[in-house]
């Protein structure tokens, strides 16, 4: 069996009427605050229907100038989480487009991405709000067109069809001076025949 | 008895409620079929009413909390400032699974929201909304009506033990504590306009305050200068009973999750959640109808025998309830909670005493009017 | 009628609850079902035309008494399960059979006498019982003697239960 | 109902009363026990100021002891508790055949 003793009283540096001035009046002033705030303005944007503003440095969905992009593959190589995958097909200079897709799920909104680029052409955007009910929406695809824009047809049609004209001017050549050929040495054509 | 006695308290007798229904049942049913039909009837109309009270002060609270937090509150259920999203919450809250812990002290555990409710709702029969809207005009409405709701501190304890929880079970102490306590200073601080008015009914009280076309309410009595204070000391004593900040410790949600009911869900959960801003309504009319008038308003004797004097006697009755409970919501996003031996400090060392020197001044206040005034 | 159903109602939770608190192996239970044992003397009182002692009841008792009697049971950690049930029933016994030999020999006799009066209507009573306490030649003296051995409880039980630290913890 | 139904009643609590005294070893289970011999007491006050010859108007003795009763009780229950705080600090239990620090 213990013995029990008394523990030390606490201080108090008011009187007690001084306690209850204090509380009623602090309570008082503390009301006539709030009471004042309760009528000011609210400061909230009604967020899905209007959105403040986000900062020039703010680092959102990419996107992605895609007539610009080389297919260097640069970003998706500087890409710590490997969320960036591309593909296309050569056509000369020009590029066919398949894909050019952001795994959401895995990005972090680093900006790594963004220093690689040759052509400055992957850039960090001002969307923010990323919502959906199917994990497979994260998976963004950034291209805006895919395969081969009319204009870059129309360049490789113009540049197939160069080509084909001159091969064929160049075939015709050919058969001209082996016509001229023929005609300065008649005989050889069909020494060289048999 | 001496013949020296102040007269008998004239409340205003009868119901109107039994009036009407006595008018619309058959002749010749037996007394108990009529007070029986009596009963439900005014229960439905009780429970329908604190229903409705719940949701709308749950959305009044909100947006009060965003307002003077410069916010807005919900605004996107309903078309007009979000006033559907306390339907909204109560929908969520039917549909929602009731879970019972199998740890739990199952009768316990089912029986106290039961009892909080079915408490609150005893509490309301005494309550005057008009003239004669009230359900049972009691000889000791007031008395009656804190005797009923120290019973709701069981519930809150039986949910507390029968969650089987540490953060419910402190939450059950601390609130068994606390009732305790400011139970005190609640009766004492209700005595000062129980002099005034020589009654215990509420009812009556009522009817004192009407004249001088509906202003002699007791804050503008020749006795204001007690009425006042006393006003805030019953005030801070029913914001303590009601568990509202800055004394709810029983749910102080930063420190025991949501204290006694943290265990709840679902439709037992709505009913801890009805209960208490039936608590609070019960306390604020109380509050308006011993200080500031009951159903009397400047202008409303004019209306009397008319039949708009009772639909705005209940109006104005409800109206400035609602104002007091807005000033409870008020108090709650200003003052920070308080620590559980402050609130002891609090209600032993200054509420209690503070009410007992009210009472004295109040009795010698009575006492010097007789003496200079005769009476 | 009425009076029958509801004095039946009342005596049902009354006995029940306390036999509900004599018989339950967990304390905390037990003294929650002394809560319907004390509502339903609250309806009692009702009946028997003591509205104010009803009120009294329910506000000291259930919402005093009996909240102060759980909190001690929280603080003092019981052995919620307690199963010494043989105990009980051989005190069951014992006092029942005294009790029931008292019933026959006095109760009966006795109680029955008394039933004839002739008894008007109650009506509320605080008014009266309020003059009786201030009344000089009624109870205003015990009234007086009551609150000083409130104020003396009141006094004596907070310096008993006041804290204290063993010397250890010091 | 008469008198005498009352009566059963307040004997029947009194008797629960007792035994819970009595039987259960536990200081809670004792005040309990008194508490309620206190109020089946109180019954029998109230139904006999109740069934009073003559009737209750102006005679209300009963139900004032009644309310001596109870506020006896009241101060009783702060004090128990008090002491059985007490007896819980100092000796760590509750059942008073466990309390026997004397007989050592």
């Amino acid at each position: 069996m213990a013995t029990l003793q008394e523990p030390a009283a606490p201080a108090s540096d008011r009187s007690y009427w001084g306690n209850v001035w204090h509380a009623v009046k602090s309570t008082a002033v503390g009301m006539g605050i709030t009471f004042r705030y309760l009528w000011t303005k609210p400061f909230t944007t009604q967020y899905p229907d209007e959105r403040l503003p986000v900062d020039g440095r703010y680092r959102g969905i990419h996107y992605l100038e895609q007539d610009l992009c080389i297919y260097c593959q640069a970003c998706a190589k500087a890409c710590p989480v490997d969320c960036i995958d591309m593909g296309a097909q050569r056509h000369g200079k020009e590029l066919e487009w398949e894909f050019f897709s952001i795994d959401y799920q895995k990005c972090m909104f680093c900006e790594l991405c963004v220093y690689p680029c040759p052509k400055d052409c992957i850039h960090m955007g001002e969307q923010y709000s990323l919502v959906t009910e199917d994990k497979s929406d994260f998976l963004l695809e950034l291209t805006s067109w895919q395969g081969l824009t009319e204009e870059q047809k129309l360049r490789i049609a113009e540049a197939e069809a160069a080509k084909a004209a001159k091969k064929a001017a160049a075939a015709k050549a050919k058969a001209a001076k082996e016509a001229a050929e023929a005609a300065a040495e008649p005989a050889e054509p069909e020494e060289g025949k048999e | 008895m001496s013949a020296a006695l102040p007269p008998a308290a004239a409340a205003p007798q009868g119901n109107g409620l039994t009036e009407l229904l006595g008018g619309l049942l058959p002749d010749g049913l037996p007394f108990w079929a009529l007070a029986l039909t009596g009963a439900v009837v005014s229960f439905a109309i009780i429970f329908a009413f604190i229903a409705v009270l719940a949701m709308f002060a749950t959305w009044l609270e909100r947006k009060v909390a965003g307002h003077i937090q410069v916010r807005y509150g919900p605004m996107r259920t309903g078309a007009w400032h979000g006033w559907a999203q306390a339907l909204a919450d109560g929908v969520k809250l039917l549909i929602k699974e009731d879970l019972v812990l199998t740890s739990a002290d199952k009768p316990l555990f089912k029986l106290a929201p039961m009892v909080v409710l079915s408490t609150a709702l005893a509490a309301f029969v005494a309550l005057p909304f008009g003239p004669n809207a009230i359900v049972a005009d009691l000889d000791l409405g007031i008395y009656f009506i804190i005797a009923i709701s120290s019973i709701t501190t069981f519930g809150v304890i039986m949910a507390g033990w029968g969650s089987n929880n540490k953060w419910s079970l402190y939450g059950a102490m601390r609130e068994a504590a606390q009732v305790a306590s400011y139970e005190i200073p609640l009766g004492l601080s209700l005595m000062m306009p129980v002099m005034y008015f020589g009654s215990l009914s509420l009812n009556h009280a009522g009817a004192m305050q009407s004249g001088w076309y509906g202003m002699h309410w007791y804050v503008f009595s020749d006795a204001f200068w007690i009425a006042i204070p006393s006003f805030a000391l019953f005030f801070t004593a029913a914001l303590a009973e009601t568990k509202r900040a800055p004394f709810d410790l029983p749910e102080s949600e930063s420190e025991l999750v949501a204290g006694f009911h943290t265990e709840y869900s679902g439709i037992r959960f709505a009913f801890f959640f009805m209960e208490e801003y039936a608590a609070m309504y019960l306390m604020s009319a109380v509050g308006t109808a011993l200080w500031f008038g009951a159903w009397n308003f400047p202008g409303l004797s004019l209306l009397e025998g008319t039949v708009l004097h009772a639909p705005l006697a209940v109006a104005a009755f409800v109206t400035k309830s609602l104002l007091l409970v807005f000033v409870m919501m008020w108090v709650r996003w200003t003052v920070p909670r308080i620590r559980i031996d402050q609130v002891m400090a609090l209600g032993y060392k200054y509420l209690t005493p503070l009410c007992l020197l009210m009472i004295l001044l109040a009795a010698s206040w009575e006492w010097v009017k007789a003496i200079a005034f005769g009476a | 009628m009425a009076e029958t159903v509801s004095f039946f109602f009342f005596a049902a939770i009354t006995i029940g609850c306390a036999l509900l608190a004599l018989l339950h192996r967990n304390v905390v239970n037990s003294a929650f079902s002394l809560l319907g044992t004390l509502l339903g003397l609250a309806g009692f009182y009702v009946m028997l035309g003591a509205d104010f002692l009803a009120m009294t009841q329910v506000l000291i008792y259930a919402g005093g008494i009996l909240v102060l009697i759980i909190f001690g049971l929280m603080l003092t950690q019981p052995d919620t399960n307690e199963r010494r049930m043989g105990r009980i029933l051989a005190a069951v016994a014992v006092v029942g059979t005294g009790a029931l030999a008292f019933w026959e020999k006095i109760g009966v006799a006795t109680w029955n006498a008394v039933e004839v009066a002739e008894l008007g209507e109650p009506g509320g009573t605080v008014r009266e019982i309020g003059l009786e306490f201030l009344r000089r030649d009624s109870w205003l003296l015990p009234f007086e003697f009551a609150s000083i051995v409130l104020l003396a409880g009141l006094v004596g039980s907070v310096y008993i239960a006041r804290r204290r630290f063993r010397e250890e913890e010091l | 109902m008469g008198l005498s139904a009352y009566l059963t009643v307040g004997a029947l609590l009194f008797l629960i009363g007792l035994v819970m005294v009595a039987a259960r070893r536990n200081l809670i289970y004792v005040l309990m026990g008194l508490e309620l011999i206190l109020n089946a007491a109180n019954l029998n006050l109230v139904a006999f100021n109740r069934f009073r010859p003559g009737g209750m108007e102006g005679h209300l003795d009963g139900q004032i002891g009644a309310i001596f009763v109870i506020i006896l009780a009241a101060a009783e229950a702060a004090i128990a508790l008090a002491i059985v705080l007490n007896v819980h600090s100092l000796f760590e239990t509750i059942r008073p055949d466990d309390i026997d620090a004397m007989k050592d």
